[in-house]
C-alpha cells in the first residue's frame, strides 16, 4: 500500500472528495496557487480550477464567514486556517453562527463545512504557531471536533469530515506531519515512510467521527490522548515499562465515552495528556467525565499533564512541551496511588 | 531623534461625535440636504465604479412633494405593482401594531417594529426572483410580507408556539425561511454580511443565476464582519447587492458614531471599487428602482453594489427600548422625508389609481386579515400560554443525528 | 447602609473609581449618553465629561481593541460589552492580544483593563442574551475571570478589577442585577433592597481578586457555584434539607483552590453547579481539580449541574436553565452516592 | 413572485484575481502606471479630505530617474540628515543579511527581512518625536535601527539568550521598546492597528502630544481589525498615522486579493473621510516628506491619514518561505521603482555629499560594527546553544504577581 506523509493524506482526503463531489471547495490563505504554506493543497487548483481551489483574502472570519454562507447554498467547502493561533478571528463566525445554524432555523439552513487548521508546538513556533485551541471547540454546541495522530486516520476522518452533515473543526497537530514524534526533540523522528499507519489506501475510505481507537492494549493504566501526544505516551510508557492501555481519542466531540469507561473501569487508573494549556483544557472535560463514570473503580486521582498555563514560549520550548518525562512522572505516580 | 513637532501645536482633544439635537431641544435637519426627486442620473448598470463616485454622496428621489414620480429612475411599475406595495406596507405596519400590542400583552417576550421603514425591504423584494437569497436583520419582515409567506408562520414563530416553524429555539422575529429567500437570521450584528457574500460566491461557482442581497444597518456597518464582506465582494466580483439600511439610529447611538468622518454609509463602497448608491428610503419608487438596478448589475455578473437607504426608525428600537431618553420626542415628526405609506398613497391618488376611501377600506380589510392570523396564530399558543414545542425538541437538530452524550442529557432531562 | 441593585452597585464602582482616578475611561456601545441598556453606566458621561465615558461604534473587537491601545498609554479603560452572548469578535483581541502582552513584552507593556459584560439566561433572551462563557476565557492564561453574585461584591469586585494591573473578565449574571434569582421562575423574586447583600457602602472598598466565599457553612456536601446559581444552590439545599457547604467562588481565574479543598475535604462531596452548557465548562475544571486533590477524601463522584450541551432555547428556557429541582436532584444522589 | 431577470442574463461565474504573470513568465510592470516625480501636488495638512480624494490614487515621488530631488513635496531634509538615513537602510539590510545568515546556521528558528522596503521604516523614523508610539509589523526594524536602539539587544532577542529583553518568550524579530516608541510586535496580523488607534485616542483624551503610528501589509488590510481601526480612527479622529505597506505580496498571494477592485490600498480611507495619501516606498525624501505630513497632522489635532508605501518585497516573505514557487525570479528586478538605497546614494552623490568611495567604506564599517554587534549578542548565547533564559522565566509575566496555580506549575516543573 502506498505511504503518505500526514500533509499528502490530507491533501489525498481532499482530492478524494473533490474528484466526488463537485461540491467540495477549498480555500485559504496562500493555499491556492501556491497550495498551502505547510502543502496541504498543492496540486488542487491546477486539476480543480480556480474556482474549485483558490486564495483568500487574510481575513479569517471572512473565510469561514464566507465558507457558511456556501454551506448554506449546497456546496462543502473544506477551508483552512494558516495557523489554529489565527482562528480566533473567526471565532465568533463559528460560534455563533456555523454551530447554531441548524438549530436556530430547524434545519431550514445547514452548515456542512470542515474547517481545517495545525496546531501545536514542537516547532519553536513560539505563541503564535503552537497552541492547541481545541477546548475552546468542545464547548460550544453543534460543533464537531477532530484531531488525527496519523495519516490513515487524517485522510478517512478528513473524508468523514467533509461528507458530515454539520460543522466540523479539524485540528491537524502540525509537529507529526512528517512523521510520529514522541517528544524526544533531540533524537531523529521516524517517517511515516517507515511506519504503518503511514499506509493510506488509495481513493475514498473513511474514519467514522465519535470513535476513538486503542493504540495499545493494557492492563494498568489508562491514557486517553489524541494528537501527537498519542506517541509522547506511548514512548512514556515503554520507558517506563507501562502496561498502560493508551486510547486515541481522534474526535473529542463528540467523545467515544463508552471506550473510555469501557477501558478505564478494567484498569482502575487513568492519565490524561495534551499539549494545550491544562486550565479548562479538554483534559479537564475528560478527567471530569472519567470519575463521574468509573468513580467505584478508580484507584488514584485521574491525571492530567498538559501544557502549563503560559503563553507558548520560544527559547523553552522543551521545557514547556510535555515530553515523556513529565507524562512518564504522572504515569508511574498514578500507579503508585499518589 | 529629532525633537521638531509636538510641543508646537499643543494638547491635543479626543473629538466624540454629538447628534444636533438631544431631549428637551428642539429637532432639526436644516444642515441636512435632500437633493430633489428626479435630480440625480442614472447611470449605465455597467458605468466604471469610477465614473459615479457622486452617486454615493447623493440621494435618488423619485416621489416629489406633490407626489409625483419624476425623473430618471421613474415610471419602473405598473398601477397594480404600485397598490400592491402599498399593500404590503400597509399589512407591515399593521403587523407591526398587533404584535407590539401582543408583547405588551404578555404573548411573546419580545418584538421589533419597522415603522417608517417600510417601504426599504417591501420595495426591495419586488426586485428578486425565486431562488434568490436574502441575508437579513431583525428589520426587514417586508421581504416576508411582500413575498407572501404566512402571517401565521410568522405569528407562530414570534410566539413560539405548538406550530412555531422554529421549535420555540430562537428569538421572536428572527425567522427563517429558505423557500422564501429568507435566510435565517441570527441576532449577532453583521455576521451574515459575509455569508451573503459567500453564498452569492457560491452561486457564481456553481454557474447558476441566483444572487443575494445582504443586510445592515447603519451602526453595524461598524462591526469588522462589514469589511470582510466589502472584500470578498470586490474581490471574487461576488453577485451580491449589500445593503445598508441607514435609520438614523442604532438603540441609542446616532448615526454619526458608526459613520464617523464620511459624509455617508455609501461612502464606504468607494474604498473597495465597489459602486454605491444612496437612495430615499423612504420613497418606495426610488428603493424599487435602485433594487432593480442592482440586482440587474448582480445579474449580469458585474458584481457586488452598495445601497444606503437613507429612512428614520419612527419607533423605538425594540420593546425593551424607550427613546424619549436620547432623542426628542418630535423627531420622527420633523424628520424630512416624510412616510412611506403616506407618499406612496398620495402618489397613487395623484396617479388616479387610489383614492382616501379605497386606502380606509384597505386599511380595515388589512386589520381584518391580520386579526384573523392572529386569532389562528393564538389558537397554537402564545409564549406563556396554550400549546408550545417540547422540551425535547430543544435536544433535536443540534447535530442531523443526535450524538450519544446529547441522548443521555436528553433522558436526564426526562423528555 | 445604603441598599443598591447590582446595577447601582457596579455603577458605583466605576463612578468610585473615576472619581479616584483620571486614568479610568469607561466606554461601550450605548454605554454614553444613554448610560447603556441596563442604565449601569448611566449618568457617567454627564459627571465625567464625554471624553471620560462615551458610545463606541457598534464593534467589539474594535472597543476591546481600542482599550488595550489605551489600557498600554496608561488609561485604565472599563469598557462594556452589551451582552456575552456578542463578545466573540473581541475574542481575537482579549486572548491573543490583552492576555498576552505582559509576557510577550516582557512587562514592557501591560494591559491593566476591565471587560464587563452581562452573562446568563433567565430573561427570554433566547441564545443571543443569555450565554454564560466564562470556560471560554478561564482557558486563557493572562485573564482573570470574575463573577459576581451580589451587590456588594459586585461594586468590590469591580474596583478591585480596575485596580487591577492585568486584564479582567468581569462577567455580570444579569438575572440577579435587580435581585437574587432561585430558579422558582413562577415566585416574585425579592429585591436587592430586601437582601442584606444588597448594603453597598459608599466610596471605595474592595473585594480582592481571587479569594471564594462561603455563602453557607455544612457539613454533609460542597456545592462550587457563582452567579446567579449561588442561590439556585441554596434554594436547592434548603428545599431537600441538606446541610450543604456553599461556595460561591467569585473568581474563577485564578481559582482559590485553597477554600474548595479544605470544604470538600471536609465534606467529603461536592456538586459543580453553573449555568454554562456542560461540556467543557468551567465545572469540568472544577471536577477535575477536586478529584485530583480530594480523592482519597471523596465519597461519590463530584457531580456537575449545568445548561444542556444545546444552544440557549428561547420557549424552553426552563427546560434549559439549571432549576433547583435539577440541583436537588444531583444533591440528593450525590448524597446517597449513586 | 415577480420572474422578470435572471436566466435572461446566462449564467454567473466567479471572477479570481490573478497576479500577471507566475514563475516562467516574464516579469511586467508595463500596465502599471507610476507618475513622474515632482508631479503630485502637495495639499496643506489642513485640506479637506474631500478634497484630496486623488492623492490616493497616484503616487507622491521625489528622486526622478536622475537621482534629483524635484517638486513640492522635495528639499525637507539635510545633507547631514540623509547621509544619516542612508547609513540607518545601510545598517538595517546589513543587519538582515548577517540573520539571515545566523538563522541558516541554526543560531536561531526564524527570521524575516526588509530588502527592497528599509526605506519605509527608516525614513518615517525621522517624522517622530520621543514619547510617540509605534504599532509596528514585523517588518519595520527600521524604526528601531534609524531610532538608535542597540542592535546587540535586537540580536539578543532574535537569539533569545540570556540577555534577550523578552526572556526568550516571543519569535524572533518581535521586538518590543517602550523606550524606542516601539510597541510589543504581536505576530497576529492587524489586531495592532487599531490598539494604535486607542493608543492615540488615550493621547488625546489625556490632553498630551504624542502621536501614534500603526502600521500594517498590504496582505493584512484585508483584515477585520483594519475595519475597526478606520472606523474608530475616523469617529474619534484620533491622532494617529495609519501606514499600510504595499510590498505587492503576501506570503505567496500578490495584493489583488487583498485590494479587489479598489485601484489601490489608500482607496480604502476614502470610505471614511480619511485622507489617503499614496507614496514611493522606495524612495527615502517622498517617505519621510509624507510621513512629516501625515505626523503633522496628527500633531495639530486634525485627525487620522491614511498612507500606502508603494514598495517591494525583494526577499523571500520569512525564512521559512521560498517566492520562487509563486512568482517569477526576476520579478524584483524588472520591480519599477528600483532600490532604495541605490536610489538615495545617487541622490547623495548627484547632491554631491557622497561618492562611491564614501559608500564602500561606510559599507565596510557598518559590516564591523554588525559583525562586532554579532559577536557580543553571540557571547550570550544563540537559541541552541549558550546562555539562555531559564524555564522560571517562563512562568513570570504571564500575570503581574504569580498566582497560586502557576507557582504550583512552576514547582512541578522543578524550576
Ligand atoms: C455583535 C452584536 N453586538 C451588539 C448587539 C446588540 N444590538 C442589537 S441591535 C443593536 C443596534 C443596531 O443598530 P443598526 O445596525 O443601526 O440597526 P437598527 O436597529 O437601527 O435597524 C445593537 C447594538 C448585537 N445584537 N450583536
Ligand atoms: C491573523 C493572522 N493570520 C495569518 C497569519 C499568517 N501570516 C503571517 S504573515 C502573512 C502575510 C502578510 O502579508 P502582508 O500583510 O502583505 O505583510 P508582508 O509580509 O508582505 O510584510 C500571513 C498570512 C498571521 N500571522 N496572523
Ligand atoms: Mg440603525
Ligand atoms: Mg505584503
Amino acid at each position: 500500500m502506498p505511504r503518505k506523509t500526514m500533509i499528502e493524506s490530507i491533501r489525498d482526503a481532499m482530492d478524494t472528495m473533490m474528484e466526488r463531489d463537485e461540491n467540495v471547495v477549498v480555500f485559504g490563505e496562500d493555499v491556492g496557487f501556491f497550495g498551502g504554506v505547510f502543502r496541504c493543497t498543492q496540486g488542487l487548483q491546477a486539476k480543480y480550477g480556480k474556482t474549485r481551489c483558490f486564495d483568500a483574502p487574510i481575513n479569517e472570519a471572512g473565510i469561514v464567514g464566507a465558507a457558511i454562507g456556501m454551506a448554506s447554498y449546497g456546496l462543502k467547502p473544506c477551508v483552512e486556517i494558516q495557523f489554529a493561533d489565527y482562528v480566533y478571528p473567526a471565532y465568533d463566525q463559528i460560534v455563533s453562527e456555523a454551530a447554531r445554524l441548524r438549530y436556530r432555523s430547524n434545519g431550514d439552513f445547514t452548515c456542512p463545512m470542515v474547517v481545517r487548521m495545525p496546531v501545536g508546538g514542537g516547532i519553536f513556533g513560539g505563541q503564535t504557531h503552537s497552541q492547541s485551541p481545541e477546548a475552546l471547540f468542545t464547548h460550544v454546541s453543534g460543533l464537531k471536533v477532530v484531531v488525527p495522530s496519523n495519516p490513515y486516520d487524517a485522510k478517512g476522518l478528513l473524508i468523514a469530515a467533509i461528507e458530515d452533515p454539520d460543522p466540523v473543526i479539524f485540528l491537524e497537530p502540525k509537529r507529526i506531519y512528517n512523521g510520529p514524534f514522541d517528544g524526544h526533540h533531540d533524537r531523529p523522528v521516524t517517517p511515516w515512510s517507515k511506519h504503518d499507519l503511514g499506509e493510506v489506501p488509495d481513493g475514498h475510505y473513511t474514519v467514522p467521527l465519535g470513535k476513538a481507537i486503542k493504540r495499545r492494549e493494557g492492563s494498568q493504566l489508562t491514557i486517553l490522548t489524541y494528537g501527537t501526544m498519542v506517541y509522547v505516551a506511548e514512548a512514556a510508557a515503554a520507558e517506563h515499562n507501562i502496561d498502560a492501555e493508551i486510547i486515541d481519542l481522534r474526535t473529542l466531540l463528540p467523545l467515544d465515552l463508552e471506550t473510555i469507561i469501557e477501558s478505564v473501569s478494567k484498569t482502575g487508573r487513568c492519565v490524561v495528556v495534551h499539549e494545550a494549556t491544562l486550565t479548562s483544557g479538554f483534559g479537564a472535560e475528560l478527567a471530569a467525565l472519567v470519575q463521574e463514570h468509573c468513580f467505584y473503580k478508580l484507584e488514584a486521582p485521574v491525571a492530567r499533564v498538559a501544557g502549563w498555563d503560559t503563553p507558548y514560549p520560544h527559547a523553552q520550548e522543551w521545557d514547556y512541551f510535555p515530553g515523556p518525562s513529565r507524562v512518564g512522572r504522572a504515569l508511574v505516580e498514578t500507579l503508585e496511588g499518589l | 531623534m529629532s525633537d521638531n513637532g509636538s510641543v508646537e501645536f499643543g494638547p491635543l482633544s479626543l473629538h466624540v461625535p454629538e447628534p444636533a439635537v438631544r431631549p428637551g431641544g428642539t429637532p432639526d435637519f436644516s444642515n441636512v440636504t435632500f437633493p430633489d426627486a428626479g435630480s440625480v442620473r442614472r447611470p449605465d448598470v455597467d458605468t466604471n465604479p469610477e465614473d459615479m463616485r457622486d452617486l454615493a454622496f447623493s440621494i435618488i428621489r423619485v416621489l416629489n412633494p406633490e407626489g409625483e414620480a419624476v425623473g430618471p429612475w421613474a415610471n419602473l411599475l405598473t398601477d397594480d405593482q404600485l397598490v400592491e406595495g402599498l399593500r404590503h406596507m400597509m399589512t407591515l405596519r399593521t403587523f407591526d401594531a398587533r404584535m407590539q400590542i401582543a408583547q405588551r400583552q404578555g404573548k411573546t417576550s419580545f418584538y421589533m417594529q419597522h415603522l417608517g421603514e417600510e417601504a426599504v425591504s417591501c420595495a426591495f423584494r419586488k426586485a428578486l426572483v425565486q431562488g434568490d437569497m436574502n441575508f437579513p436583520t431583525y428589520r426587514q419582515a417586508g421581504l416576508l410580507i411582500a413575498g407572501g409567506y404566512p402571517m401565521v408562520e410568522m405569528m407562530c414563530q414570534i410566539y413560539s408556539n405548538e406550530r412555531d416553524p422554529l421549535k420555540g429555539r430562537q428569538l421572536p422575529i428572527m425567522y427563517s425561511s429558505k423557500e422564501h429567500g429568507f435566510f435565517s437570521i441570527s441576532g449577532n450584528l453583521a455576521t451574515q454580511y459575509i455569508q451573503g457574500v459567500g453564498w452569492a460566491m457560491a452561486s457564481a461557482i456553481k454557474k447558476d443565476s441566483k444572487i443575494a442581497a445582504a443586510w445592515i444597518g447603519d451602526g453595524s456597518t461598524a462591526e469588522s464582519d462589514f469589511h470582510a464582506a466589502l472584500v470578498f465582494a470586490s474581490t471574487y466580483k461576488a453577485p451580491v447587492v449589500l445593503n445598508i439600511v441607514n435609520n438614523q439610529w442604532a438603540i441609542s447611538t446616532f448615526q454619526g458614531i458608526a459613520r464617523g468622518g464620511s459624509g455617508t454609509f455609501a461612502a464606504r463602497g468607494l474604498g473597495f471599487g465597489i459602486p454605491a448608491l444612496r437612495v430615499d428610503g423612504n420613497d418606495y419608487l426610488a428603493v424599487f428602482a435602485v433594487a432593480q438596478w442592482a440586482t440587474e448589475r448582480a445579474r449580469r455578473n458585474l458584481g457586488p453594489t452598495l445601497v444606503e437607504y437613507v429612512t428614520y426608525r419612527a419607533g423605538a428600537h425594540s420593546t425593551s427600548d424607550d427613546p424619549s431618553a436620547y432623542r426628542p420626542k418630535m423627531e420622527s415628526e420633523a424628520w424630512p422625508l416624510g412616510d412611506p405609506i403616506v407618499r406612496l398613497k398620495n402618489h397613487l391618488i395623484a396617479r388616479g389609481a387610489w383614492s382616501e376611501e379605497r386606502h380606509t377600506q384597505t386599511e380595515a380589510e388589512i386589520l381584518d386579515t391580520v386579526i384573523a392570523a392572529q386569532k389562528e396564530a393564538e389558537s397554537f399558543g402564545t409564549l406563556h400560554a396554550g400549546g408550545k414545542p417540547s422540551a425535547r425538541d430543544m435536544f433535536e437538530g443540534v447535530y442531523e443525528q443526535m450524538p450519544p452524550h446529547l441522548r443521555r442529557q436528553r433522558q436526564q432531562a426526562g423528555v
